[in-house]
């Protein structure tokens, strides 16, 4: 300054400002740029499945005039025993023929046959077996098509041919008579609600693998968060700062670079072999995926707590509070949202995990419907894998429907978090 | 104690059991059985780690049982029922977009193999120098060579290696008179892939396969019948050995390049899990595994009638596997 | 609390004068208040040579106002000291001048306020030169958590006011001996600048402030944790300043006021009573409020 | 009593016991005079009670839970006289008795069978009886006990608070446990495949290719484990990954923190982070289906040789998922440095970006480091997306328009394929979860030094 | 820096000399330093009935030396000021008394320090009954980010003072009329602490520490933010608090020190030059480095 004047400064100043406003501006402009870059991702990729599953809570049924003919079912009274060996498939292929009389031919037949869902027979006995006045009775039900119908349908309203697949041409040729007659209609899928897993694409639900979800994700928040946040305010505010702590330090980060499978083998070793917990079971699941979320936890937790500015701490502790008391009462509180988005991302990672749960038989056909944390389940993530990997074209529109409930089960999870955040966000 | 069926195995043999599982249910008062899908070999390790209710009572393989696994099986007390339960087709299918292909069983070996015979005739080996299809053969196309198929993991590219491979090495006859001089090296010729990058590794989603090729003209893929079956408008299988993959050409054995798919029974738990006895009943029972079966449905190749008629009276009588060479 | 006019002493609210009966017991007379309403500022508050010129300048945060149509001019190498009761607004006003009150949300200024005739608030305005003419040293210190050299060189290098090394050493040497730290410091320039005393960190904080050597500079009690010595260093600096600067400085310390200062504004809940020359404002106050504070009798 | 009931009566138990040792605690300040004279706050002592009531109770509870079914095991079992001699055999026999006893009526029923069955089902009758005996015994016994113990001089604060650590210490523990379980599950496996294949030969090898023979009778081929590709294939995948995410995120994060009015951050925030929860098969389709051929189009039509999966393709879409680790993560700890550093800078004439850059990053860098290394984390732990878009092959390659594979793929793709648990190459999967462990060990202690080097603590 | 003895003047090295020289224009005589060696503090730092007693005070922050070798009772209901140079030491001496410097990462104490008779430190201490007992008011501000309401609340609530809510109020209105601030919060009592003039913070932690009703308090420049009126207001209460308990007060207004103090410490670079009454120390100094400091001849 001695030897620069004021105004050689501003000169200088002057000189770059132009130069560091477009810096700003550039600056600024990665920073819309990244935030456009990820919220168009995340565009990209809803649109990308909801215009695939859309389709999938639409369903095709069909119309038939049923009758419960004692002499086509075999029975005479309507009791457990009887109805266990009914012949309901001689109900629904009696309908079907009186409704196309002229098809003969076994090969025919067996094509016309195809049009319900095989799951009409179920449905057939269920309501015979709630209702059993109407043996004898007629009466007209819709049931789900069978998936190959419910493709060609819907592939109608896309183009004039539609995709026929393995669908014959006789047989295409049935569907567009009974869908011109309404006899074939488009409905909304609530099968998809309510059922659980099936291997008939028509009869698929996503029920089972919700469900599981939920149990699970309920085991792995109850126990990865309060473990978490404990481990974290253990490590960041009472343990001593020596090597020690760094090596524990060091080794939970590493351990959120361990494939995630290798805690699904942890996860066989200790709760299943060891501890003998049933496999398949939503509670060794959530336990697994608990050990999986907690470096994420741990690490997001401790990086809040290490922002907290320690003039906070010393006011409480001048005020005579214990160190317990400065984290519960200032500490914490000041840390909780970014702890919150150490939940938010570890949950989603929880959400979205497949192989570890493949170790302990999470990777399974379930068709029942879980009711607890023991019986045996499958999970969102892993209901979207095995059906996007199995043949029929029909599960197709339901992965990506799968998808889309697993995407809201993480958008209602997140909502209750972010809010939560936002509630307790401040900047001092 | 567990009331339900529990099944391990493979996922080729997984869209199958599932079927035979829900159906089992809905039928009958029994739970619907769990259905894993762990692969063969996960599906034979926990299958034979022993006996009681925490181990699989049933495990599905799209390959035989092996010596080791069914040793190790007997050293833990777990008496193993074979259930041969049908058939896989494996195909070589493009896109529907190009031309269909028409292949021997040589044409797939000297294309993937990774050291094939010298070109000029005399015999011994070189490493695989094809770069396009018409290298190995003048009337297929002038395409690179790119085929997607299962990892070296994967049963069915065992089987592919096995049935396609082995079939157009074989014609060889310098090579396979190894088989009985040197098995090892006739095996290594035959079985090994090549790896630069004409033979892709490509993971076990079938259905990935399909849309890569569909988004691929140019590219081969390998995988089981069933996704060919469900999307005849996007891929086309190539024909081998004149034979296209059909659904009764793979049934009558004139396809080539099928194989055959097992379900493995734990014999102590027949009387300890309920409903078992059934649902292998419901398995072997001609609307499941019959030539119209709903397992045909769903692209499994029914056995020959009278093979079905011998498994199924083996599974009822229970009898046990004990050693590989009676098949 | 802000909208309320003073009344004279006897019509304060009850409640009011107990409470601060209670208050006080020593500091009699407090609520002798001056019988005084402040409508406008006495004294004069306008100059001809003025570097800054604010006119009808009012400050919310949020609902509450906490300046109340203040106008004044700053003159150019003047030093103006403002002088008023804790939370009368003096910090407030201070950071409207070089716009710091931009980062407190909610916090919104009203009325011109002009550097040079030219603009301070308006959208077209720049603030970086802006806050690189008019510098600031703020009432809490709060340095950097870089090193003590990295703290005094960080505004010559995002300006890019020295070229050199050499150049920039020579800066951060004498900031820092000007604002009389260099001793303390020399030998720990490459620690951080959060492990310093108070004292030692104010007076980082000045020397931060002088190092980019700007027009105006503003100083929110500089002198507050400093002893007396390091005062006198201080209130030295701002004399020699005063050649070629503009300060304008708020102060608890009527002798620093009266000892630096040419002009001495008295700020009293939110709104400007009276501007004065020092002298004026000390011997001969014009205001009741403003005598009541110096002789010690409101608060 | 059923175990759920058991438990919310324990519950129950908890909250009156925390109740009575609060009232309890005034009541004694009462005599002594007031409140103050308590050692510690009445609440307290509240927690204290709760905590004797409460604890013992619940980890009794939990051993019994965990013990409970092999001791009326070790009984039924006991009772029968011809028992198989093979643990397997009494599995199944035990099996056969728990279904008996469920009413699941499977196999021929014998008088002994019936026996056992009926002593299983009152012996878990009984054990229910004690159980619910016991454990409510033991809440109300120590509740009481602590109640009584009670007094103005008993520091219940601390003793409160060394429970609560004690708790904190455990939790943190937990980690530990994992990491000793982590390595205990793969160390004997790992010794094992180093018995077959030298470690040097894994260490350096060039050359992976894991088609070990699978059957006895299928020599074949013999299999390459040379581990240097798929860490080469790692880095290389990693590495795009992190120079999308980095950048992106970390330039969100800031502009979300800094520069975002508050409906914005409110909105692009949590939308952001739904790119963390979509499942990974989505982003494999989307890599391999529309991004990887994009790629390889876009690479030929500039003539470069490009493969139908390439590093990039899934580099670029892991890349994606993994934003919001960086972005919300550095967000919070961006937003949690004080506004005085800021008005520090910003008062000097910084623009933003300089105060940002200078004097708020690094002041937030721990947490920023933090976020980038989950990331980092989560890119080296990704599966499903390299093998669809990046292939399975281990091709030891610079060049990211190839097709490359990577540990964790491999690590997978051994363990569910078709294994043979003896062949090196199942054994594979271990050896190299292990070389995995160990080497993102060293760089996380790299990483925390550089961390410490840097770190600049405000305040 | 630390470990350096004071020479007399002449004997400085030269550069030094020069820098200070440099620093100094209008200061004069500066270097005239007093020639005296601080060897052993001189003055009565032992008191009968001592609250505090320290022997043999080391402090460190890492590698450097703070406090050296620092002896001195503070006797019961006494008030006892602390003044230096900035840097000097103060504020790490008094953060001993409670203990506040275990919080500073590298900070290490040696020496005997007791409260009526217990140590302070020792492995078995309970460190939250020693500073509910000895509490403190810190140099910089730190109001919780909390309201107004609960930042004084917030003390009594963990100590158990107030069990009914009117209680608390009550404890909370008289604290904050204790420190003077009550007037200008009580509308808004629920708005954050931090969003309080620097002053009004400053209070804010006053009233804070006063809450609790600690036996000793200890306060760091308690009135560097504040106006004389309410710089008086504080003073009152101290002396008012004096009564009861046991003051340290830190402060670099000499006419402060003078006016609520009984003993008078006198720090210099770590180490405490002189101890005496109050009266002895501004009217009659022993040490000749007090002399020159309280004469303004050195800083
Ligand atoms: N956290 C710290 N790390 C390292 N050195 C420190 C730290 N805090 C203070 N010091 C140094 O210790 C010495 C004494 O500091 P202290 O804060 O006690 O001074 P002080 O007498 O309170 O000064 P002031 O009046 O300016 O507040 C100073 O040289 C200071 O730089
Ligand atoms: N961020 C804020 N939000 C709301 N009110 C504020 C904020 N900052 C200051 N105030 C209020 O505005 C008024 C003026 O505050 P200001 O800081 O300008 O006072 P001051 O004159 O600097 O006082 P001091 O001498 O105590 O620093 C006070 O009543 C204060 O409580
Ligand atoms: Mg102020
Ligand atoms: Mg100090
Ligand atoms: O799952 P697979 O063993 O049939 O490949």
């Amino acid at each position: 300054m001695t030897d620069l004047t004021q105004t050689q400064v501003r000169e200088r100043i002057e000189a770059r400002l132009a130069n560091r406003h477009r810096k700003e501006k550039i600056f600024r402009g990665f920073g819309i740029a990244s935030i456009a870059f990820g919220v168009l991702a995340v565009l990209v990729l809803f649109t990308d499945i909801i215009s695939k599953g859309s389709s999938a809570f639409v369903q095709t049924d069909i119309q038939l005039q049923v009758t419960y003919d004692p002499a086509t079912l075999g029975i005479e009274t309507v009791d457990e025993e009887s109805l266990a060996w009914a012949n309901f498939d001689g109900v629904i292929r009696n309908a079907l023929r009186e409704r196309f009389p002229d098809v003969s031919g076994r090969r025919d037949k067996r094509e016309l046959y195809s049009l319900v869902s095989s799951g009409a027979v179920f449905e057939l006995r269920e309501r015979l077996e709630a209702n059993p006045e109407l043996l004898g009775k007629t009466e007209t039900l819709w049931f789900n098509a069978d998936d190959d119908v419910d493709t060609y349908v819907k592939s109608l309203s896309d183009s004039e041919e539609g995709f026929l697949g393995r669908t014959s041409e006789q047989k295409a040729e049935w569907i567009r008579t009974l869908y011109a007659s309404g006899e074939l209609e488009k409905r909304f899928n609530t099968t998809f609600f309510t059922n659980g897993d099936s291997r008939e694409p028509e009869q698929a639900g996503i029920r089972a693998a919700l469900m599981g979800s939920l149990f699970t994700l309920l085991v792995t928040l109850i126990l990865s968060f309060p473990i978490g946040v404990a481990a974290a305010i253990y490590l960041e505010e009472f343990a001593p700062k020596n090597r020690w702590t760094d090596l524990i330090e060091v080794n939970i980060n590493n351990l959120a670079a361990v494939p995630s499978i290798v805690f699904g083998l942890l996860g066989l070793a200790i709760f299943i072999n060891f501890f003998e917990l049933p496999r398949s079971a939503p509670l060794v699941g959530g336990l697994v995926l608990t050990l999986m979320t907690l470096p994420t936890i741990i690490i997001s937790s401790r990086a809040s707590l290490k922002s907290v500015p320690p003039s906070i701490r010393e006011a409480a502790m001048g005020m005579g509070a214990s160190r317990m008391q400065v984290v519960l009462h200032h500490v914490l509180p000041l840390a909780m949202p970014g702890m919150l988005t150490g939940a938010i991302i570890g949950m989603a990672q929880a959400l979205g995990e497949t192989a570890p749960l493949l170790m302990i038989g999470m990777v399974a056909f379930i068709v029942d419907v879980p009711s607890g944390i023991t019986d045996p389940s499958t999970v969102l993530p892993v209901q979207i894998f095995l059906w996007a990997d199995s043949p029929e074209r029909a599960f197709v529109e339901r992965t990506s429907a799968a998808i889309m409930v697993l995407l809201a089960v993480l958008i209602t999870m997140n909502t209750c978090a972010v809010w939560l955040r936002k509630k307790l966000e401040r900047r001092w | 104690a567990r009331d339900h069926i529990s099944i391990v195995g493979s996922s080729t043999v997984y869209p199958f059991t599932t079927v035979v599982a829900e159906r089992f249910s809905r039928s009958t008062q029994f739970k619907t059985p769990v259905v894993e899908s762990t692969g063969t070999g996960g599906g034979m390790k926990l299958f034979c780690q022993g006996v009681g209710e925490s181990t699989a009572d049933l495990t599905g393989a799209s390959r035989r049982i092996k010596q080791s696994e069914l040793e190790m099986c007997n050293d833990n007390g777990v008496d193993v029922v074979e259930v041969q339960i049908g058939y896989d087709g494996i195909v070589l299918a493009n896109a529907k977009t190009a031309k269909p292909f028409a292949l021997t069983r040589k044409d797939i070996f000297l294309a993937l193999a990774k050291d094939v015979p010298n070109p000029d005739g005399s015999e011994s080996l070189v490493a695989n120098p094809y770069k396009t299809w018409k290298d190995v053969n003048p009337t297929l196309p002038a395409h690179k060579i790119e085929v997607l198929g299962p990892p070296p993991t994967s049963g069915t590219r065992d089987a592919f290696v096995e049935l396609a491979m082995e079939g157009g090495c074989k014609k060889y006859d310098w090579i396979a008179a190894k088989k009985s001089s040197d098995k090892n090296a006739y095996k290594s010729i035959c079985h090994n892939i090549r790896e630069d990058g004409a033979y892709v590794e490509a993971g076990e989603n079938d259905n990935l396969i399909v849309n890569k090729l569909a988004a691929n003209p140019n590219a081969l893929g390998i995988f089981g019948f069933s996704f060919l079956d469900q999307n005849a408008d996007k891929v086309q299988g190539s024909l081998i050995e004149g034979q296209e993959p059909t659904f009764e050409s793979i049934a009558d054995n004139s396809y080539p390049v099928s194989r055959p798919l097992f379900v493995y029974l734990k014999k102590a738990h027949v009387d300890v899990v309920p409903g078992i006895k059934q649902f292998m009943a419901e398995f072997t029972s001609e609307r499941a595994w019959g030539e119209e079966g709903y397992l045909a449905d769903k692209g499994m190749i029914p056995l020959p009638t009278p093979q079905r008629q011998q498994v199924a009276t083996n599974v009822r009588k229970l009898n046990a596997l004990t050693n590989l060479a009676a098949k | 609390m802000t909208t309320m006019t003073l009344n004279a002493g006897g019509t304060a609210p009850a409640q009011d004068q107990a409470d601060q009966a209670a208050e006080s017991k020593t500091v009699k007379n407090r609520e002798a208040n001056p019988s005084a309403e402040v409508n406008e500022t006495v004294g004069s508050p306008f100059c001809d040579d003025a570097k800054l010129r604010m006119r009808n300048v009012n400050v919310f945060y949020g609902e509450a106002q906490a300046i109340h149509d203040v106008s004044l001019d700053i003159g150019r190498n003047q030093v103006v000291a403002m002088i008023g009761p804790s939370g009368c607004g003096k910090s407030t006003f201070l950071r409207c001048l070089n716009r710091m009150n931009d980062t407190i949300e909610g916090c919104r200024v009203e009325g011109d306020l002009t550097l040079d005739g030219d603009p301070i608030y308006g959208p077209k305005v720049d603030v970086v030169p802006l806050r690189a003419r008019v510098g600031m040293v703020f009432q809490k210190p709060n340095p950097f958590p870089k090193s003590i050299y990295e703290n005094v060189a960080y505004g010559p290098k995002i300006h890019g006011i020295a070229s050199r090394r050499a150049e920039l050493d020579e800066i951060v040497e004498n900031s820092l001996r000007r604002a009389g730290l260099w001793n303390e410091v020399k030998d720990r320039l490459d620690k951080p600048g959060t492990g310093l005393s108070g004292g030692q960190q104010q007076r980082l904080c000045i020397a931060r402030a002088i190092a980019v050597s700007p027009e105006v500079i503003l100083m929110d009690e500089p002198c507050s944790a400093l002893d007396p010595i390091a005062t006198a260093r201080i209130e030295e600096l701002i004399d020699e300043l005063r050649e070629n600067y503009t300060i304008a400085i708020v102060t608890h310390s009527m002798q620093q006021a009266a000892r630096v200062s040419q002009r001495t504004a008295y700020f009293h809940l939110g709104k400007l009573v009276e501007v004065n020359d020092t002298e004026t404002v000390f011997t001969n106050p014009e205001h009741a409020l403003t005598e009541a504070y110096i002789t010690g009798r409101f608060g | 009593m059923q175990t759920p009931t058991l438990f919310a009566l324990l519950l129950l138990m908890i909250l009156v016991a925390y109740g009575t040792g609060f009232s309890r605690a005034i009541a004694a300040a009462r005599s002594s005079g007031g409140v103050r004279s308590l050692a510690s706050l009445p609440s307290y002592y509240g927690v204290h009670t709760a905590l004797w009531c409460g604890l013992p109770a619940l980890i009794i509870l939990g051993f019994w839970l965990a013990f409970d079914d092999a001791i009326i095991r070790a009984m039924v079992m006991g009772a029968i006289a011809d028992k198989p001699e093979s643990i397997s055999g009494q599995n199944l026999l035990y099996a056969q008795i728990q279904n008996l006893a469920a009413g699941n009526l499977v196999g021929e029923m014998t008088p002994q069978l019936q026996a056992a069955a009926e002593r299983l089902t009152s012996l878990r009758e009984s054990g229910r009886w004690m159980q619910t005996a016991i454990i409510l015994i033991l809440a109300v016994g120590l509740g009481a006990f602590a109640m009584l113990r009670i007094s103005p001089e008993m520091r219940a604060r601390e003793r409160v608070e060394k429970v609560l650590r004690a708790i904190l210490l455990i939790c943190a523990c937990a980690a530990i446990f994992t990491t000793v379980g982590i390595l205990l599950s793969v160390l004997f496996e790992s010794l094992r495949f180093f018995q077959s294949v030298p470690v040097t030969e894994f260490l350096f090898g060039l050359q992976w290719s894991p088609q070990m023979a699978l059957r006895a009778d299928q020599v074949g081929s013999s299999g390459a484990f040379g581990a240097v590709p798929l860490f080469t294939g790692t880095l290389m995948v990693s590495a795009i990954a992190m120079f999308v995410a980095v950048p992106v995120g970390l330039m969100s994060a800031i502009y979300l923190a800094e520069y975002a009015s508050k409906r914005v951050r409110s909105v692009a925030k949590p939308l952001l982070e739904i790119l963390a929860g979509v499942p990974t098969v989505v982003y494999g389709f989307f890599a391999a289906l529309t991004v990887a051929p994009f790629i390889r189009d876009l690479a030929q039509s500039v003539g470069l040789e490009a493969s139908s999966e390439s590093a990039l393709a899934a580099g670029l879409v892991m890349g994606v998922m993994i934003i919001p680790f960086v972005s919300s993560l550095s967000d919070d700890v961006i937003n949690a440095v004080p506004q005085s550093l800021r008005d520090g800078a910003l008062g000097l004439g910084s623009t933003r970006s300089e105060t940002v850059r200078k004097v708020v990053i690094p002041a937030a860098l721990p947490g920023i480091v933090g976020g980038v290394l989950l990331a980092v984390s989560r890119a080296i732990g990704e599966t499903m997306i390299v093998v669809m878009a990046a292939g399975l092959a281990a091709n030891l390659t610079a060049n990211p328009l190839e097709s490359v594979t990577t540990v964790t793929v491999q690590i997978v793709t051994l363990l569910v394929g078709d294994q043979e648990f003896d062949s090196p190459k199942t054994l594979a999967a271990f050896a190299l979860g292990l070389m995995l462990f160990i080497s993102t060990l060293i760089l996380n202690f790299i990483a925390l030094h550089v961390v410490k080097k840097y770190r600049e603590q405000y305040d």
